[in-house]
């Protein structure tokens, strides 16, 4: 007597995800990127940003922000940021560099707190988190998100940091179901949370799908339950040159290779504009699948590196 | 600097090692080889109830050093992972101790991350930010670990300020209603740290492979170096075969 | 009752069960074993996409009913566990549906469950408050269900608001800028509904053990009965089952 | 060379619990206990504050309270509640409601957003949390917690809980280390987080302390790290007769017994106000070991069978 369950699925294939985000996403749009600076970066998720053509799109993130935003503002699709930092860590992000200095995007002056208590304003439902920090600092004298207020109980003046509501979040993790049940298995988890819970739309690349039953077995370690996913594509190394621990580890040489190129075209050498061109239609627009972009940046050999380097850890 | 027993990076590493005490708690920011460094050391020395947290996760167990050090491959395995809503709880009530380095550092111990001339949205050079700034202000004590000491890193006042230190003095620090502040800044060249009663950056020791007059040329702003400076004793036996041993066995901090 | 197929629990497991749409997000609160047979029996007919989440957990998967709801034993297997803090979230921004009971439910569906006569701290009788009063107000709408069809609990007006229904009518109710409110309270005796344009609770289909005397009879407001009152549908053979064989196989509905 | 390691451990023993107590909490203090209705409250810590003398204390908890509160109400120790519901679910808690009727306690009118909100503040390190809700509810009138306040953004009418900052906090877990690091394995793990958070000093009793290497194997399920725990303490069955998922039920048949013994002193039967201090007598004053509890309440059989009810769920 009992119908079969028809609970529909989120889970959409890699050619559906360009839609997606078009329809979700329009261009201006607060767009939120999950991650934290070289890991967990949903690369797959934000080199379809890139061919979707969506432009002058506000970038929002974790506090600690690299490569996707260099490579997104590399390719045009940034008008402002909202990231308290932007840095590969060894070295400077070079196009983010470049981009503020000769005024092509504006770089709001935020930190942690006020991006963190954005989210978890918008996560709990409400219009504002109180921060009482940034004492000394020039950057509170110059972020747009937020505003004094005085403590209703003590009287203590503090400040408050506007919720974060991103139109749209990019979010990878290792494992998730069909129904968009999303599980890390990295240690840490960054604010990838937050972002699913205060975001309008939230699609996810994992690198691998896995048994409803697996997800069942252990719910303390479902990381984004369902009810927050719109959609869940799968992706094996999703994340690449981020990384995505414990599966594989970041690509530094990719990312230096990348910020090589980047820095060259921010000095203006000679060829340098064609040559970070050429990385992009060869890693970005002509890489229509991620299959190809594997391919294109060391195939399985290179994959198999990576994921020894992440089990030797 | 070859008929030195250590690095630079080796030296500056010990040093704040030295200076943590047990039972305190503390952590680095990104990009931090050598404060984990030091934290790890201290564990292994003087310090084994040294509690590093306070980025999102508990006592880091890391087997090698990395130039990173908020990811899962600098971490190696730890006792707790938190998330960044409660480091934004730890940003409020602050550490015992954390670490800076900045773009430009300036007499009074300022910390530039954002933009060097200019104005903020239009820098002659825009720096990558800070993800936290707040444990600057909240923490009882900072420490400034930089590997470039130079007249373009050690400034006078700092174009910008990231993370505040003493301000402009005693008067603007106390007028902000700060507390803690830097009170030790390590150098490939020499150790510096704060006068209490103006609280301006003083040279506390030069390094033994160089000398005052090579860290005067590289500041840009008086030390209020007296007449005779100490030289900086070098890492024990002991010091330094636990940091190659057990801290740093791939030489990150000897490249 | 013996004539009868089922249970007058099980009858207002099935009518609630009955109301809920697929695709839908909503959660029970605690003491919900109706509730809670009434989401697991819709999901397994007509509504295989009903999330059940904003408790705690999401989606759970018992093996048997349990008059608890808000417990591992209760929950039995489920696809993600949260914590208060994000029940905050959902409290804030709601759910489709949520259930409630009362000590006393009055003419409004407004719920009382803090004190019965006197004063909040001078009371007559204290009730066991509630944990969550927000869902009332933020869900899209809310079911009453309750165990107890007498004057004592259906209430001209309420002692005390715990959860708001209607307030005192469509004036007080829109100046509170409230939005949802009940839709359909089950009682073991009948269905009721509120008035679109009064927002009074009304007499909706009377089960076939039950009779409109014995409701009136047992309601301490008018429920605007008129000349003919529906009688409640039975569960269906297939419903029976499932409820039964899949949700309640202890036969807790039953007791 | 090295040392061997003299980091100290946090792991107190059984009988160092009550001076612990008394040196963390005076009288009159607000007390938070662990926890969510009829699971994971630290019973065992509960009966040590009983014998401990401390009295007029201000209890609060995550919003569900029942047993603990009641038994903590009829050995005389609390003043004022600030608990959004009191219940055993399948029937009230008879103490609870006859001191609130007679007048012997303050039951504070809150509810669960002003709770975990206050928590939540306190954890953040900030004096409030705003709340957007409670709009027609009786509750809000009564709260002694909350003020008004207006969004700096825009401009809406809200309301700011202040902080709970409690001055001691006791929580039940599963497993924990001897340096405090405590993992739950139940799937709910109800406010404990943001109350280690927000507390002053925490103690935590586990049904049993593991070894750090399996805490270490899996950091992200260290529910309460270590720098938030004062003190741990192992108590098998600590929880008890409330439920310690998933390793023992709920103990209903005790609770009931309890609740029936209080039932019939609320209502001044004849004797029931003996009955209920011998109950107090027998099952805290006089067993003064957690092994002796345990005997006092049916030994290693009853326990066995809230084992098996724990793992056939």
């Amino acid at each position: 007597m009992t119908a079969p369950s028809q609970r529909p699925q989120k889970l959409v294939a890699p050619d559906a995800v360009g839609g997606l985000i078009r329809a979700w996403l329009d261009d201006g749009d607060l767009l939120a990127i999950g991650g934290l600076f070289k890991q967990g970066r949903p690369m797959v998720l934000v080199r379809e940003v890139i061919r979707s053509g969506r432009n002058r799109l506000k970038l929002v993130s974790s506090p600690g922000s690299g490569f996707d935003a260099d490579l997104m503002i590399a390719a045009g699709c940034v008008a402002e940021t909202f990231l308290p930092a932007v840095t590969l860590e060894d070295r400077m992000c070079p196009t983010f560099r470049s981009a503020v200095e000769n005024g092509a995007i504006t770089a709001h002056c935020v930190d942690a707190l006020s991006i963190v208590g954005g989210y978890l304003a918008a996560a709990n439902g409400v219009t504002f988190q109180p921060v009482a920090a940034w004492v000394g600092s020039d950057v509170p004298k110059h972020n747009p998100l937020i505003a004094r207020i005085d403590c209703p109980f003590t009287g203590q003046p503090l400040y408050a940091t506007q919720a974060i509501r991103p139109k749209l979040a990019l979010l990878h993790a290792q494992e998730g179901d069909v129904y968009g049940n999303v599980r890390h298995l990295s240690t840490m988890t960054y604010a990838d949370q937050m972002m699913a819970r205060a975001a309008e739309k939230v699609i996810v690349s994992v690198d691998r799908i896995v048994d409803t039953e697996t997800i069942v077995a252990r719910p303390r370690e479902t990381t984004i339950p369902c009810i927050y996913v719109d959609a869940i594509v799968e992706a094996a190394y999703g994340a690449h040159p981020t990384g995505s621990f414990p599966l594989y580890s970041i690509d530094e040489d990719h990312i230096e290779m990348y910020a090589t190129l980047a820095e060259a075209a921010r000095k203006g050498e000679a060829g340098a504009d064609t040559a970070l061109r050429a990385y992009l239609d060869r890693h970005v627009h002509h890489a229509l699948t991620q299959q190809a972009y594997v391919e294109s940046v060391g195939g399985a050999q290179r994959m198999k590196a990576l994921e020894e380097e992440a089990a030797s850890l | 600097m070859s008929r030195y027993p250590c690095s630079p990076a080796e030296m500056q590493a010990v040093l704040l090692a030295r200076d943590l005490k047990d039972g305190e708690l503390g952590a680095a920011g990104a990009s931090a080889a050598i404060p984990m460094a030091a934290m790890m050391l201290a564990r292994l020395t003087h310090a084994p109830d040294l509690q590093i947290a306070g980025e999102m996760f508990v006592n880091p167990r890391p087997r090698q050093l990395w130039n990173s050090m908020l990811d899962d491959r600098a971490l190696g395995a730890c006792e707790a992972a938190e998330t960044f809503l409660e480091l934004f709880g730890h940003s409020h009530r602050g550490l015992d101790f954390f670490f800076h380095n900045g773009m430009q550092i300036d007499a009074f111990g300022n910390i530039n991350l954002h933009h060097i001339g200019g104005t903020l949205h239009k820098p002659k050079m825009r720096g990558p930010g800070a993800a936290n700034i707040s444990y600057a202000a909240t923490s009882r004590r900072f420490y400034i670990c930089t590997g470039n000491h130079s007249q373009r890193t050690f400034v006078p006042r700092a174009d910008f300020i990231t993370s505040p230190g003493y301000l402009d003095g005693p008067e603007s620090y106390h007028a902000a209603g700060l507390a803690g502040g830097p009170c030790l800044c390590v150098t490939p060249l020499a150790a510096m740290d704060f006068d209490p009663a103006t609280l301006r950056m003083r040279l506390k020791s030069v390094h033994p492979w160089s000398s005052v007059d090579e860290v005067v040329a590289n500041t840009g702003f008086d030390l209020g170096i007296g007449e005779r400076v100490e030289e900086t004793r070098l890492p024990s036996e002991n010091e330094l075969s636990l940091l190659r041993t057990r801290v740093d066995p791939k030489g990150l901090l000897r490249r």
